[in-house]
């Protein structure tokens, strides 16, 4: 039986201010778990630094509140102790993307399985409203003394051109769709992404509800398929996946874009290379036997050992 | 009493390694204890390079110079060592290159060619080949011309194979010819390259036969050489291994389960080497008793330091064994995380490779000026644990160690080695590594469900992730886990912190932390850390031969400093002297902020060599003659 | 003696600085120097904030509890101050909270909230926003209840504005009656109210109508309280601005043209501030002698902090005045940069802003935790100039000769200011920030093409890139910039950098680098740095007062280290005390290390809020008569 | 007249690998600055660490040698000092695409008008040849003790989600098409990637000489057009390069892929932010005049200065 999505809840004051998209992103993510009925105890949500990734304090879970940029390593660490947790990423645009863009990259390449949240306000909501990455050049929220003069990276492409093998975007206020992708992604085996766009009614004076609710539409609306199952689907499809990647500006899409299921999760490379990681992972396989250790130094490093060797030559 | 020096040299990529190596290998066979390092530039192929290699009948503790025999295998190495063979020594040398001027030599460094073209226009000639060979021999020295070309003609008819395919057995012809001319007979050499080589059938042939002829055109030469007698060890199987595989070794041994890390030298070669070994065999008991075969640590190379040190954290965090190993730029980008570590206490080990900086310096080199740095790494208040290593064995059983006190104390570890321990390599005898005596265990805490409680020994219960619900946060936190600003949870929170730090202080024994070796009424007081341990070990026994009395404070942990052995030993001392690889004087400086003590003299090498034994016999006693504050020794090519 | 001081305490978002800096405008338009501190949460809204207000003839030093007059803007407010208030001051308060338990509050912290139930537990009654207010009155104090809602509707209806949109004025009626209580005029209120909102014109009538409201119905209870006498700076002109601003006015004025930064708190003020100004008008002889009416100073907000390091760096090598600012963790992220600027000798300024460590720690709050990590930032032997101020002007000025000496000395300077300093505002007069008597310069050595010749004082000529072929590298370099790993080459760099080192220690002269003030005869010294300073001149005068002498050293630099100052001012003193917001005692642990010097006592602050000068009365008094090694005080809410 | 490229070697001895690739680009390098005719005193290359970094030491010019990973913020800190330079980034695939990336994304956003030149031999050549972020999965090189598993990310494609204006790729040892593209992404006004095929026959013993001369094609040989001058033309052409760049594998398209014109370079930004900046740079403005500040501080910060302002409300 499903559990309660108010099991999800911790009892901490959620400190968001009112009508921010974050509450409508929590909501979803406390039903998409209760939905998928996963015990607190085996998941890991892992916030970033940031109003967001304050997320942590706000569901029910085995959570690790990150530093600022570093969530996906610290996460891919838990994961790859023990691979049998569910990992969920909650963080910032500024902290994803900013100054963790390193990280967000590099974990596209292992296509580890886990889900990356990004509450993509285009502002740095915790530090007062400063431009984010996503806030697009030419704009000016209020808290900016002037137009900002960088411009927006495209997450979702970015992702793509990362390797990640679930790529999605979803609208804050949207709870009922936002709900059912992040259950496709956490259900999804591999490294997943869902951006969300989050109104931040106190610092993004520009892209508020209203800015959205006229532009967004979802990709189901024109008939999507997003699942890729061979390389030579991959190859076709992608290029229609990056051009609605790009689509920005009066309308943006919203929907599962990528499900790309023609590579192996991170894990099941692990298990191929060391056969029995998942069976004894990291985080609690024996380290020894009453003490001594599980292999003889001269014996595993024997190939140090200087002997004389028959050889013909 | 026998101590054998031999200084091989020719470019990167020609092979020095290898020839450093079955010469260790082949005095091992022959019974004796070896120490070797390899002096190497950050470059791949065409720089020079040279390995050091000493012989003893118990392991030789320093490396030294001058040598007993050079072998240089092109002329860049005779131009830069030719004054660094004793009289008395031999120089074996590529007769083709005579006539090589150091001014046509492309990697040889400029300041280098300067220095020779002052001395040898001082001596009203040029800096080439023979000149040097000459200055040579005036002192006292042989050269020993090898005809590379012929002989390696020879070796292709013999062979069978095309010449360019058995090229790159110079290095085995000059090798073979130095350890002739040392004693080796050539049996030793051959089953040496065998050992080295027995990965690599096919080249062991050609090395064997170029061996043979190099071997066979000096002993025509030079009949009725007086030949090695055997070492005391003659028999008996002995390990060969440089301190970063030891290292790993130790982590394999120690039960870690998952190893980060970003490549640098001289770190690299450690995660290598444990990535190489990373799904082991069990033993017999522990097969049997587990009903498994082998076993596997996850051994990650991640995109930088950044994660590697954070995704050592979260899976400490959810329970494994972790450890990251970096040098010292990759060590600065680990600063926030260290910080991290030590609010959410998290049972890290990082293995802190130390090498010549400052920034990106000489990256290949020797140095111990990144310990003020690990000890206040991290900003705000971040006490953790810092361990520094005097030798091979210490590097391996320290390892081992530190990831007990890592777990047992919540804290991350920091281990001080560097790369004069990375990349030399000394002879180990089999109970040296055994663990027997060192239980391996996990020394979690586990009485108790509230991660961050508040106890009296400052260390909390341990409850790793997926046990339970909970949160972890590097933001201030109540006991459970959850972030707080008020100022009461606050000041109880820095407050067990701090308790913690004395609890690790109490229960850490300060034999573990310091060390002092000699005479206890000696005159002079040499204080150190790290691997300058032997060299100074070594030193005070040529010292105690010249009627020096010295003894040694090797400093183990700067945190938990030894206070009471340190302040003890050096207030009761005429003269102390530090031996640091550093331009301020690191330990020094931290004696006296723990103690109180000043010390008056220095020793310092700052030019990203190693320190030889008898740099320190000469610092001690021009100090001691002089009562100079500070003697920078300079020895090394 | 006018001495009145005023909490505003409120929700995050509810105006409380708004409120505080009108009060602060008040008094200063009345003739007063204030100070004024905000404490904040890291929170965007909803979470518990306070001001805190003191109002002196003179600039006040130091803030202190208890206060004069609380204004609580909600129950929150009551319930966290009810006890900081002094026997017959006042409690301003929405009397339509009276019945709200804590409990209930949601932002409240779960610590504080137990005290409560225990505190008003222990008195047999709970704790709500009445009982608390009861205790108050125990006290003496008088709460002074406010119709919040109703007073509302009457703005609404004389603003002919609707209730939602006036909504946010409560902090101003708050204000206003809590200033009334004072006895400040509304007169004064009111034009505080229209200096605050210039920018804002709209919102000054609802604010003015509710300020008028407000003190309306107060005065109609509490007729005839005693008036404020005016100050003696009225009718003088006085900026009030906080640390961020008057840091970032310094770069402007000291001629920065880069600043880069990632956004921190509490750093980002400054860049913020900076880069509202960044497009500046020129003076008048400036722009007829350049012809220019308007110059830029590029402000870059960065990916991160590693890049904001980087590009200043690069910045400066092309000739840039650079800066970057940030705060611990965004520090910790510049150390693999700190060591290359060490190397590549680049003229980098580092603010650093400290805050409440380790790791995230409580981000918004006070600490000086990061002396140690700043000191020995970046990985290597890597010493650079590190220079902490002790209040406000100290940081204006130090930031202008921060520039200066990075660039004389070709050397990046960290600039240590913190929390406190960062939000806190004073009072300033004109002449005290004009920058006439110090010369703002570049002071770059230019003579000669070597940039990294390698010279007499350790200074190399100063070659900007694009000015000629050169190369610049982290790596170990000869005098032409190239990369060398010839050992002699490395020796002359290394030293080369010592001599520097030394240089900059002769040039700075000690008056910089550590300031004494009080009697030279004191039985107690007190030794501190950064912005305990004027809590503890402060401090020094209640002393006086009890009949204690005291001295206070101030270390200002701790590279180059005031070793004979300290040395001497402390080893003649019969008590030494140590004030610091830090664990370990992070100046204290320098002092011996440079000294040898034991401070055998500390007065510690750990909570996150700034210290006050009754803590370190207290402090004092209590070591001198207990003997006890370590105080530490925990006042603030 | 143009210079010969001989005026751009420098007597430093060249200290790469027999054979090794980036001798190629360096060829490519010194010969497209002499027909670009730069003044070396106006050109700064900046080298990452690496093999491929000590490009710095043999190319004459005003030079910068980075920390490994920092190369782009570093040399944008100089072109926001001095737009006048030259600015050319020489650095490996491991410095520029692994602890690098998130920088590289940065960059992307700003425009800056720099060259980032990736020498790309999907290993780390200077630590001996572990994998780089561009090595396959499954491919074993030399010095890996097993497969590699962890995917290589694309580049390009990145570049291109990242807001690059000018993206092609080279390869080593055709150094006179290696030139040409080298000219045009010098010359072109925005952030601009070659990304170099590069052989190191030291440690990655998979993708050889021969392996690319196998693979490697010219995109002019389709007939293709990279300029992009309007956002319509944007949209309409990019899916077709995001699918040339995906391509990969039996063929490897080589050339200018996109040479987007439409977004202005970050100097102009500045420049429009703050008039005269070209004119008067943070490199050589004056600071004071006659040791006073340029600035009276009481009059720039007048609005702190509290005063009784007569307002009518
Ligand atoms: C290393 C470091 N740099 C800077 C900060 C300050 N900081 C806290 S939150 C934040 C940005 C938050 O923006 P975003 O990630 O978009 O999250 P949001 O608040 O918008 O949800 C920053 C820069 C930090 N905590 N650590
Ligand atoms: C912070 C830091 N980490 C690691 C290193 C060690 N390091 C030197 S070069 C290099 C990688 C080189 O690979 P790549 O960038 O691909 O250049 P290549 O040598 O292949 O040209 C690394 C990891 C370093 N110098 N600094
Ligand atoms: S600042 Fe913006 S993102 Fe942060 S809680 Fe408020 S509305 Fe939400
Ligand atoms: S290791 Fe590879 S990349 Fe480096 S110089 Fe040698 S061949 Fe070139
Ligand atoms: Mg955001
Ligand atoms: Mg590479």
């Amino acid at each position: 039986m499903a559990r309660s999505f108010l099991e999800y809840k911790t009892d901490a004051w959620v400190q968001w201010c009112p009508g921010c998209g974050d509450f409508g992103i929590l909501n979803a993510i406390h039903r998409a778990l209760a939905e998928l009925d996963i015990d607190p105890r085996n998941l890991v949500v892992v916030g970033g630094i940031g109003c967001s990734g304050r997320t942590t304090f706000y569901v029910k879970g085995s959570n690790l509140h990150a530093l600022h940029g570093r969530a996906i390593p610290l996460a891919t660490g838990v994961k790859l102790a023990n691979p049998r947790l569910k990992v969920v990423i909650a963080g910032g645009d500024g902290d994803l993307l900013g100054i963790g863009a390193g990280h967000f990259v590099a974990v596209g390449r292992r296509n580890v399985d886990i889900t990356v949240i990004v509450f993509d306000n285009a502002v740095y909501g915790l530090t007062k409203g400063q431009a984010a990455p996503t806030l697009p050049s030419g704009v000016k929220t209020k808290a900016l003394p002037g137009p900002n003069i960088q411009d927006a990276v495209n997450p979702l492409l970015l992702a793509l051109a990362s390797g990640y093998t679930f790529i999605a975007r979803g609208y804050a206020y949207h709870t009922a769709q936002l709900k059912e992708m992040i259950k496709a992604a956490i259900s999804h085996r591999g490294t997943a992404l869902v951006d969300v766009l989050q109104p931040c009614p106190t610092y993004n004076n520009v892209m508020t509800n209203q800015w959205y609710e006229e532009r967004v539409y979802y990709l189901e609306e024109e008939e999507w398929d997003p699942v890729v199952k061979t390389p030579e689907e991959y190859r076709r499809k992608v290029p229609l996946i990056a051009a609605k990647m790009l689509e920005w500006g009066d309308r943006i899409p919203l929907g599962v874009f990528l499900k790309d299921e023609t590579k192996e999760p991170f894990e099941e490379r692990l298990e191929r290379q060391m056969p029995g990681y998942m069976d004894n992972p990291p985080s609690s396989r024996p380290i020894s036997v009453d003490g001594y250790p599980l292999a003889d130094p001269w014996k595993v490093f024997e190939e140090k050992v200087v002997k004389k060797v028959e050889a013909s030559y | 009493m026998v101590d054998l020096k031999i200084l091989i040299g020719g470019p990167q990529g020609g092979g020095i390694e290898s020839a450093g190596q079955i010469a260790l290998k082949a005095f091992v066979l022959k019974g004796y204890h070896v120490l070797g390092s390899r002096e190497y530039q950050s470059n791949i192929m065409g720089a020079h390079s040279y390995y050091l290699v000493r012989v003893m009948r118990r392991r030789p503790r320093a490396l030294t110079l001058p040598v007993d025999v050079l072998v240089a295998l092109d002329a860049e190495s005779v131009l830069t060592h030719f004054e660094e063979v004793r009289p008395g020594g031999f120089i074996v040398y590529d007769s083709g290159t005579a006539n090589v001027k150091a001014s046509t030599i492309a990697p040889m460094a400029k300041p280098l060619k300067e220095r020779l073209s002052e001395f040898f226009g001082r001596r009203g000639s040029e800096p080439t080949v023979s000149e040097a060979l000459k200055v040579a021999e005036e002192r006292g020295v042989t050269p020993i011309g090898l005809p590379m070309k012929q002989l390696l003609r020879r070796v292709a008819e013999a062979t069978e194979r095309p010449l360019a395919s058995i090229s790159r057995t110079v290095n085995i012809m000059g090798l073979a010819a130095g350890l002739y001319l040392a004693g080796v007979e050539l049996e030793y050499v051959k089953d040496a390259i065998v050992a080295q080589f027995s990965a690599k059938p096919k080249i062991i042939k050609p090395n064997v036969v170029a061996a043979s002829m190099a071997v066979e055109h000096v002993s025509e030469l030079h009949e009725g050489l007086p030949r090695l007698e055997d070492g005391p060890l003659k028999g008996k199987q002995l390990m060969v291994a440089t301190g970063n595989e030891l290292v790993a070794m130790a982590k394999l041994v120690g039960g870690l389960s998952v190893q980060t890390y970003y490549p640098i030298t001289p770190s690299s070669d450690e995660a290598l080497y444990l990535e190489e070994h990373r799904y082991f065999e069990l033993n017999d008991v522990a097969k049997e008793r587990l009903g498994l075969e082998k076993m596997g640590i996850v051994v990650l190379q991640t995109e930088d330091e950044l994660s590697a040190i954070n995704m050592a954290i979260g899976a400490a965090l959810a329970g494994a064994r972790a450890a990251t190993s970096t040098s010292g730029p990759g060590f600065s980008l680990m600063n926030e995380a260290i910080s991290y570590a030590v609010t959410v206490e998290a049972p890290i080990l990082i293995t802190l490779w130390m090498r010549a900086g400052p920034s990106t310096g000489i990256p290949t080199r020797e140095g111990q000026q990144d310990l003020l740095h690990a000890l206040f790494s991290g900003h705000g208040d971040t006490p953790k644990i810092v361990v520094a290593s005097g030798d091979h064995l210490e590097a391996y059983w320290d390892t081992i160690k530190a990831l007990e006190w890592a777990e047992r104390f919540q804290t991350p570890v920091i281990h001080l080695v560097d790369k004069y321990l990375a990349s030399s390599m000394i002879s180990i005898e089999k109970r040296e590594i055994e663990p027997r005596g060192y239980p391996i265990m996990r020394a979690l805490k586990t009485d108790g469900d509230l991660r961050y409680k508040v106890t009296e020994d400052g260390i909390s219960p341990w409850v790793p992730l997926g046990s339970s619900t909970m949160v972890i946060t590097g933001l201030e936190h109540t006991e459970d886990g959850f972030a707080t600003e008020d100022p009461v949870a606050r000041d109880a929170m820095m407050e067990k912190r701090r308790r913690k730090m004395e609890t690790i202080k109490r229960e850490i024994p300060e034999e573990e932390r310091v060390r002092v070796y000699g005479a206890r009424d000696a005159d002079v007081v040499l204080v150190s850390w790290g691997s300058t341990k032997n060299p100074i070990l070594s030193a005070m026994e040529a010292l105690e031969g010249e009627g020096v009395g010295t003894r040694f404070v090797q400093i183990r942990t700067f945190f938990p400093f030894p206070e009471d052995t340190v302040s003890r030993e050096l207030s009761e001392a005429k003269t102390v002297i530090g031996v640091e690889q550093n331009l301020l004087g690191q330990a020094a400086f931290l004696v006296r902020a723990f103690t109180g003590y000043r010390v008056r003299h220095m020793i310092l090498k700052l030019n990203g060599r190693p320190i030889f034994d008898d740099e320190i016999v000469y610092g001690v006693k021009r100090i001691l003659e002089t009562g100079e504050e500070t003697v920078v020794v300079r020895g090394g090519s």
